[in-house]
């Protein structure tokens, strides 16, 4: 195509911007997709994947949230899984005062939200790096705060959470605690792609990428950062408390600073600033090691597992979203081509 | 002489130039003309290899097309003006003028400052704090400072008051009749007719036609093709 | 594209900053008519950017004021400013570079009325409604700069001057009252920029604003402006109609002219 | 209330409706089990920075396994033992402890190295009621009557630091001692024990907590010189306690010491020996060169097998290993019923590399002694074997 | 007074390792933008093969030192060769990640091929020592201040003195710009690496002799220098390297005056304290500076 009847674009009235139309067929297949998406770990496998989907499910929580604060608003944040851990102790002391799953819920969105203000407000003029450095402080603050309460949280050592009783539903079986994961994980996931078709959405894009334009536009950066925050921090409080109720045992370590750093390589490996990519992210973290379970190495994984990861990372860039995506555009490129050569 | 032989180029997997032929011999100013996003950057970027190219890009009689940015720039005397300026932003005026310069070509920083006396005096702040046109006064000195025998000049004036231009374009003439030959993308085909010898035309990443500036008929012709001002 | 009320006059009196020790801007004093498509002109560093970072908020002022209509906004924030109806585009475009057109164009709504976070966050009704009003607007504003299909095309691939559009496109769909340009069309080839005056001045018809654009092309500045003002080293030089302030002998010197300094 | 709660509370329920443990039902064939074979599993460190120790126990295991199984196995089946990466940490261990159970399918959980990450499969061992027989994973929240289906095989850091304390009191009457301490339930337990065994008795205490990790122990070490305590002891990493003795070295400050059972570890000797020359250390397994005959042929046998000498690791893995063998040598049918119902019948039991075990109904404490040592040279020497509480 | 003293020098000590070590991270984030995770477990390589060679293979100290030294600079010149050379522009975060796959490859690859254990070092002048002022003052600590200073003045002409200087900043911010100024970009960046690979192990070596080597020893000196790094600002010099001392001291002091596991909050209150109320200029990270 040597296109020698190149059109001059800004003549061309015709205007494919916007189709309304589309969007309630689309909005039908994607929740068919999921739909039949999480019905096959139930039917297909047994309990012990069964149990890996639920964790799945409740990382994809904490992995959307992640990804509102920083693949969204470009606020690096390494307390992401600290967050999870206020969920998580919150749940846990709940259950202790003898709370049910939905009053510890309550509690954890509660506890999440100040906990986000407290860290979000004096670091409203960070970015970058140093932010990542501050929400780290936060992590160690409270990993130091566990280690000494120990009557409060079990300390260093852990503590064992009473799993859920949501009627016949008890979350310490693994089929029950993924159908309990379920429907969060699904208003979490429904609300983050709505995120992307809202103003509120876009002040977030607009603030990572130029604070000055947003400004100029009107946008109220710091009060859209703090937003921000709280989203993701209600999202980690969540994914904490599912957490807590699947696998019944949380301790320190489940919340440190490599916790933080992985749900940070699993927004980064799915591909930033999308929903999809904060499953498959999600999938990568909790899934990769069972890779090596099936293939029947399953103490291979600390060797080779930090080399795949930069090897995933590198083949990827734009994690596993830019990947389809090229590829996609690689296909309907050269179809596009064909038509306007026409 | 420096030559382009059907020379494509990608970004990524898109395609942006589909084989440009293009000579500009010493002592001569060639005009890169064409609407936008017809290639003209993308044709000076795949003179400094800054785009995944095929074809032959020489110099002198030397391929050059599969060395690196800076072995072509230092080997072959090529300096460029980018689009856009393409400055860094967090470097002084003076780092930025003489980054990447050799000792010789760092002698001349008085003769450029002398070009352009805005920048007299504030060759320590930080270049991001200078106006627009400053700006593009500093990428046009860094080019100038390397006595390049080719200049690669992407839209030179942008941003520029009308009086730093007119001189911009005397010193070229100027050096261009020392020797140097010019690559020049300008957007006005006036302007660009006005200096260059010749008038290349891109369209869609193709050269479309070469015409003679003296032509005044054919300059005609062309802004009326390629501009489309029968409307 | 929403209206809102007339168009404001737009005054600056006695403004002064300053960079250290250096004054960008000396007891600058205009008035802009109200709207009325002003052009602002001077040699590089004359203080033009400066003088609209100013009237936007994006730089501290040291003395004097800055009223737009009866009001004084002196003490406004940047973003105070943009919700007031003051929108600025940048000299070197500031836009998201890894979305499409349309993203970066729907963020410029922002200064429509907007359903509160939690509202959008929900969405609740409220939110559907802003939505298709903003796309609406964003619509429009592509058609206008001829950006309609490259909606959907993320902006750094595109070639420099359509960055350009997009930059001003973001500027005009939220129909601001006061618009601050600064060198729309640099780097747009003749005919854009012919297509870009049209726009601008179609715009300007269709909803009362007042306009200021920065501009060193002189045709264009010409064509597109009722009033002009020069700056020359940080201070006011010369207002009036093109005509008068192209032919006045001090801009001439200042900005054509044979006078060996270009500077400041 | 109190931090025994922490799992104390899901305990109590297992262990009120636990009276009713499935019982022995001898024709029963448990999971894991073949004509050939019995699967048993655990989880250890492997890697990460608490490896040194899995490994070794892990190597200490297979030798017991390989030279049983050479022997002709229990019960006419050979013994295979699948263990798992935990990389200390106690989520990654719950989740290896549920492969081993419902993916392997195991019979019986044998043996297991480190607290924090064995404590976090706990509450699911638990829950699906699989017998773990002798993790080291000292504890106060394992033992005694505290859960079910842990039988534990040594003492907690209370007891084991009640005991060094004892230890130092019957030679002589410091006025003052002190302890350095891994910050959290570890240190405060030590803390806890060394209290106990210093009540009413008018010495002081000086407790300094530690956070691995520390680049620089001259303060802490400062902080010692200044409070003079005769004796200081240590419940730290390997890294950590040879950090904080150089540091206590080099401001000229060398009181004396006592540590942890980590301590009397080889490879902790042949590094920081030097630095550690007579430091008292707990032993929670015998000596490698003890006259016991029953450690003399331990030696010979993990020797034969492996073609090299023992570590305290090793040590450890064997005797797991070896109380595993016996428990599935003494239950009457191949369950874990029944295995359980065999493990309440070791009274004394001889491994002669711990203290007698016993276990019974209600009671998974295992052993309630540690022996003395002594860091001599490079050489670790016995001043008292075994030293019970009891008595 | 001498405890106090004796506590100063400690942080001083500590302060400067910490110090030296980030040089190192500066000089690589400011030629390639960005992060290395795993640059205290280049210099780990260092320290612990070399022990492995004198210790176990019984060469000579020297000659193990300088093995392990050059092993460090190779595969500190590899990392970015390999990997993060290929990072695409624009990634924020990606180099973290990848860098993060490096540090647990080249953790678990050290302990399969020595052990997980902790081992003695050399002591490298620990042990001898004399008494100023009631304050004990080992060779150690000599060697350590005196070697950062030395480097770090030397690091500071070459980078500021020199256009090496200049050409490093601008291929830290475009590269494809600097290349088009004639900037050999690759060049400069493998030549930083290595100089990187070779901080990380002098440094790694010198911490090894005062403390022990292991696989991780040298992670919470990465934090520490990082964090040091992040309060100056990574595209600065002196401010993040006296920042790194002083949070030295500081960190010493508070363990000693309010305990040790006061250390972590104290440390981490600090910075949030200092982050929030230093003016703004000196946490943009942005740089848009001006509209
Ligand atoms: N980074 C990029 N990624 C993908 N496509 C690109 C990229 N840069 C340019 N293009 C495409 O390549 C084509 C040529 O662009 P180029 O910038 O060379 O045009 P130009 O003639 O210089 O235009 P202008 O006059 O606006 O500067 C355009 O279609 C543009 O969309
Ligand atoms: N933040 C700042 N710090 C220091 N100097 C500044 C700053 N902003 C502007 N200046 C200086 O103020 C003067 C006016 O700058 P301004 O950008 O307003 O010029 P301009 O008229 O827009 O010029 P141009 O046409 O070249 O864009 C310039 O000399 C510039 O260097
Ligand atoms: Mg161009
Ligand atoms: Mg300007």
């Amino acid at each position: 195509m040597t296109g020698t009847t190149m059109t001059r674009p800004r003549r061309d009235g015709k205007n494919p911007t916007v189709g309304k139309g589309r969007g309630v067929p689309r909005l039908l297949t994607r929740v068919a997709v999921f739909a039949v998406i999480a019905a096959v770990p139930p039917l297909l496998f047994d309990d012990y994947w069964v149990f890996m989907a639920a964790q799945v499910l409740a990382f994809a929580v904490a992995t959307l949230g992640l990804d509102i604060l920083y693949g969204r608003t470009g606020q690096m944040s390494l307390a992401h899984a600290s967050f999870m851990g206020v969920g998580a102790y919150t749940t846990y002391v709940m259950a202790n005062h003898g709370y049910g799953p939905v009053m510890q819920l309550a509690a954890v969105i509660g506890v999440a939200l100040v906990a986000a203000l407290v860290v979000s407000v004096p670091t409203l003029r960070l970015s970058g790096m140093r932010l990542a450095l501050v929400t780290l402080a936060f992590g160690e603050l409270l990993a130091w705060a566990i280690r000494n309460t120990t009557d409060l949280t079990g300390g260093t050592q852990g503590a064992s959470v009473d799993p859920f009783l949501f009627g016949r539903l008890d979350s310490s079986e693994p089929l029950h605690a993924y159908l309990i994961a379920l429907v969060p994980a699904a208003i979490a996931t429904a609300f983050a792609v709505h995120l992307g078709r809202t103003q509120l959405g876009r002040r977030m894009l607009a603030i990572r990428d130029s604070e000055l334009a947003a400004e100029s536009v009107g946008v109220a950066v710091a009060r859209t950062k703090i937003t921000a925050f709280l989203i993701s921090a209600v999202y980690a409080g969540v994914a904490g408390w599912l957490y807590a109720g699947i696998t019944g045992f949380i301790a320190p370590p489940d919340f440190d600073l490599f916790a933080s750093v992985y749900l940070f390589v699993a927004v980064v490996i799915g591909g930033a600033g999308t929903v999809l990519g904060a499953w498959l992210g999600a999938s990568y973290v909790v899934l990769m090691p069972e890779v090596f379970t099936l293939a029947g190495q399953p103490n291979l994984y600390p060797i080779v597992g930090g080399a795949l990861l930069a090897i995933v990372a590198l083949v990827v860039p734009d994690g596993i979203v830019g990947l389809g995506r090229n590829v996609w555009r690689r296909i309907r490129g050269v179809r596009g081509d064909e038509e306007e050569s026409k | 002489m420096l030559t382009l032989e059907s020379v494509k180029g990608w970004y990524g997997s898109t395609q942006a130039l589909f084989g440009v032929n293009l000579r500009v011999p010493p002592g001569k100013t060639v005009a890169l003309v064409g609407t936008n996003g017809a290639g003209k950057t993308t044709t000076l970027r795949a003179i400094l290899g800054a785009v995944r190219t095929e074809g032959s890009v020489r110099v002198d009689d030397v391929d050059i097309s599969a060395k690196p940015t800076h072995r072509r720039v230092n080997d072959h005397h090529i300096s460029v003006v980018h689009e856009g300026r393409g400055l860094l932003s967090q470097l002084s005026v003076l780092e930025n003028l003489t980054v990447g310069a050799n000792r010789a070509q760092r002698a001349r920083i008085d003769e450029v400052l002398d070009l352009f006396p805005a920048l007299q005096g504030r060759t320590h702040q930080k270049v991001s704090l200078l106006s627009g046109g400053q700006q593009q006064m500093v990428a046009l000195g860094r080019a100038l400072l390397r006595d390049p025998k080719y200049l690669l000049l992407d839209e030179p004036g942008l941003g520029l008051a009308p009086v730093v231009i007119d001189e911009i374009y005397r010193y070229i003439a100027e050096l261009c009749s020392r020797g140097m030959g010019v690559l020049l993308v300008e957007q006005s085909v006036a302007r660009a007719a006005s200096v260059a010898d010749e008038l290349v035309l891109l369209r869609v990443g193709t050269v479309d036609r070469v015409i003679d500036t003296t032509d005044s008929a054919q300059v005609d012709q062309l802004v009326a093709d390629a501009f489309g001002v029968h409307h | 594209m929403s209206t809102t009320t007339d168009a404001p006059h737009v005054r600056t009196e006695g403004l002064t900053v300053r960079y250290g020790a250096f004054q960008a801007l000396r007891d600058v004093t205009v008035s802009l008519p109200a709207g009325g498509i002003s052009g602002l002109i001077g040699p590089n560093g004359a203080g033009k950017t400066t003088l609209l970072n100013a009237i936007s908020g994006f730089t501290p002022i040291a003395e004097g004021s800055v009223h737009i209509g009866h009001r004084n906004i002196t003490a406004l924030g940047t973003r105070r400013r943009a919700l007031a109806g003051v929108v600025r585009g940048f000299q070197t475009v500031r836009l998201m570079e890894r979305e499409s057109v349309l993203t970066n164009v729907l963020v410029g709504t922002e200064r429509l009325p907007q359903p509160n976070a939690l509202a959008q966050f929900l969405a609740l009704p409220s939110q559907w409604r802003a939505r298709n009003r903003d796309m609406a607007a964003a619509t429009e504003v592509l058609d206008l700069l001829g950006l309609a299909r490259q909606a959907h095309r993320r902006v750094d691939e595109l070639p420099f001057a359509s960055r350009r559009l997009v930059e001003v496109a973001r500027v005009l769909v939220s129909a601001p009252s006061v618009i601050l340009l600064d060198e729309p069309a640099a780097g747009l080839d003749q005919e854009g920029r012919q297509e870009l005056a049209a726009v601008l001045t179609r715009v300007h018809e269709n909803h009362p604003s007042t306009m200021v654009v920065v501009e060193h092309d002189v045709d264009l500045v010409k064509s597109l402006c009722s009033y002009v003002i020069a700056l020359d080293s940080g201070a006011f030089l010369r207002d009036g109609t093109p005509a008068e302030v192209f032919g006045d002998r001090q801009v001439q010197l200042a900005y054509f002219g044979r006078a060996a300094s270009a500077d400041a | 209330a109190g931090c025994g709660n922490a799992t104390g509370d899901s305990n109590s329920s297992a262990g009120s409706s636990g009276s009713s443990t499935n019982g022995c039902d001898t024709k029963e064939i448990g999971p894991g089990v073949t004509d050939s074979e019995i699967l048993v599993g655990t989880t250890m460190p492997l890697s990460g920075s608490g490896a040194a120790g899995g490994l070794g126990t892990k190597e200490g295991q297979e030798a017991y396994y390989a030279k049983l199984n050479a022997e002709g196995g229990v019960q006419g089946r050979k013994i295979k033992p699948i263990i798992l990466d935990d990389a200390y940490d106690p989520s990654t261990a719950q989740k290896q402890m549920r492969q081993l159970v419902e993916k392997e399918e195991i019979l019986v959980v044998s043996g297991g190295e480190g607290t924090p990450n064995f404590l976090g499969a706990v509450p699911y061992l638990d829950r699906k009621k699989v017998p773990a027989i002798a993790p080291y994973a000292p504890s106060d929240e394992l033992g005694g009557d505290k859960n079910q289906y842990v039988f534990m095989a040594t003492v907690d850091y209370i007891q084991e630091f009640e005991i060094l304390t004892d230890y130092v009191l019957a030679q002589e009457t410091p006025k003052k001692m002190a302890l350095v301490g891994v910050a959290g339930n570890v240190g405060d337990n030590a803390k806890l024990g060394m209290e106990k065994a210093l009540e009413g008795k008018g010495i002081e205490l000086l407790y300094v907590p530690e956070t691995p990790g520390t680049t620089d122990f001259t303060p802490i070490a400062t902080q010692l010189k200044q409070f003079n305590a005769e004796y200081v002891f240590l419940i730290l990493t390997n890294a950590d306690t040879g950090g904080l003795l150089q540091a206590m070295s080099r401001i000229g400050y060398t009181p004396k010491t006592g540590a942890w059972a980590g301590m009397s570890d080889d490879s902790y000797i042949k590094e920081f020996g030097a630095l550690s020359q007579d430091m008292l250390v707990a032993l929670e397994t015998s000596s490698l060169d003890s006259e016991n005959p029953l450690v003399k042929q331990f030696v010979a046998d993990f020797t034969a097998q492996t073609g090299k000498a023992p570590s305290k690791f090793n040590q450890l893995g064997w005797v797991q290993a070896q109380l595993t063998a016996e428990a599935l040598k003494r239950a009457e049918g191949l369950n874990r019923g029944c295995v359980i119902e065999a493990l309440e019948t070791f009274e004394n039991f001889e491994t002669g590399i711990l203290p007698p075990v016993t276990w019974g109904k209600g009671d998974r404490a295992g052993v309630d002694a540690v022996g003395i040592g002594q860091i001599k040279g490079d050489k670790l020497v016995v001043l008292e074997e075994t030293k019970s509480l009891q008595k | 007074m001498g405890d106090l003293g004796q506590i100063i020098l400690g942080g001083v000590t500590t302060g400067s390792l910490y110090a030296l070590f980030l040089l190192g991270v500066l000089i690589v984030f400011q030629v390639s933008k960005s992060m290395n995770f795993a640059y205290g477990q280049v210099g780990m390589i260092a320290a612990f093969s070399a022990w492995f060679f004198y210790s176990e293979q019984g060469l000579p100290v020297p000659v193990a030192l300088v093995i392990g030294v050059l092993i460090a600079v190779i595969v500190n010149s590899a990392i970015d060769f390999a990997a993060i050379r290929r990072i695409p522009a624009g990634r924020p975060g990606l180099d973290l990640v990848v860098t993060l796959g490096i540090f647990l490859l080249i953790t678990a690859v050290m302990q399969q091929l020595i052990d997980a254990n902790a081992h003695t070092f050399v002591s490298l002048g620990a042990d001898t020592r004399t008494e100023v002022a009631g304050v004990v003052v080992s060779m150690s600590d000599g060697i350590v201040i005196g070697l950062t200073v030395v480097t770090v003045l030397a690091a500071y002409l070459l980078l500021n003195r020199t256009s090496l200087g200049t050409s490093l900043r601008a291929s830290a911010e475009d590269a494809g710009i600097a290349q088009a100024a004639g900037v050999n970009v690759r060049a400069l960046r493998t030549a930083t690496w290595a100089v990187a690979g070779l901080i990380a192990a002098v440094v790694a070596i010198l911490v090894a002799s005062r403390l022990s080597v292991d696989a991780f020893y040298m992670t919470p000196f990465l934090i520490k220098a990082f964090i040091a790094g992040m309060i100056g600002g990574l595209d600065r010099f002196w401010l993040p390297l006296v920042v790194a001392v002083a949070l030295g001291v500081y960190e010493s002091l508070a363990v000693y005056l309010l305990g040790a596991s006061a250390g972590t909050p104290a440390v981490f209150l600090l910075i949030i304290v200092v982050l929030a109320l230093v003016p703004k200029r000196f946490v943009n990270e942005r740089n848009e500076v001006r509209a």
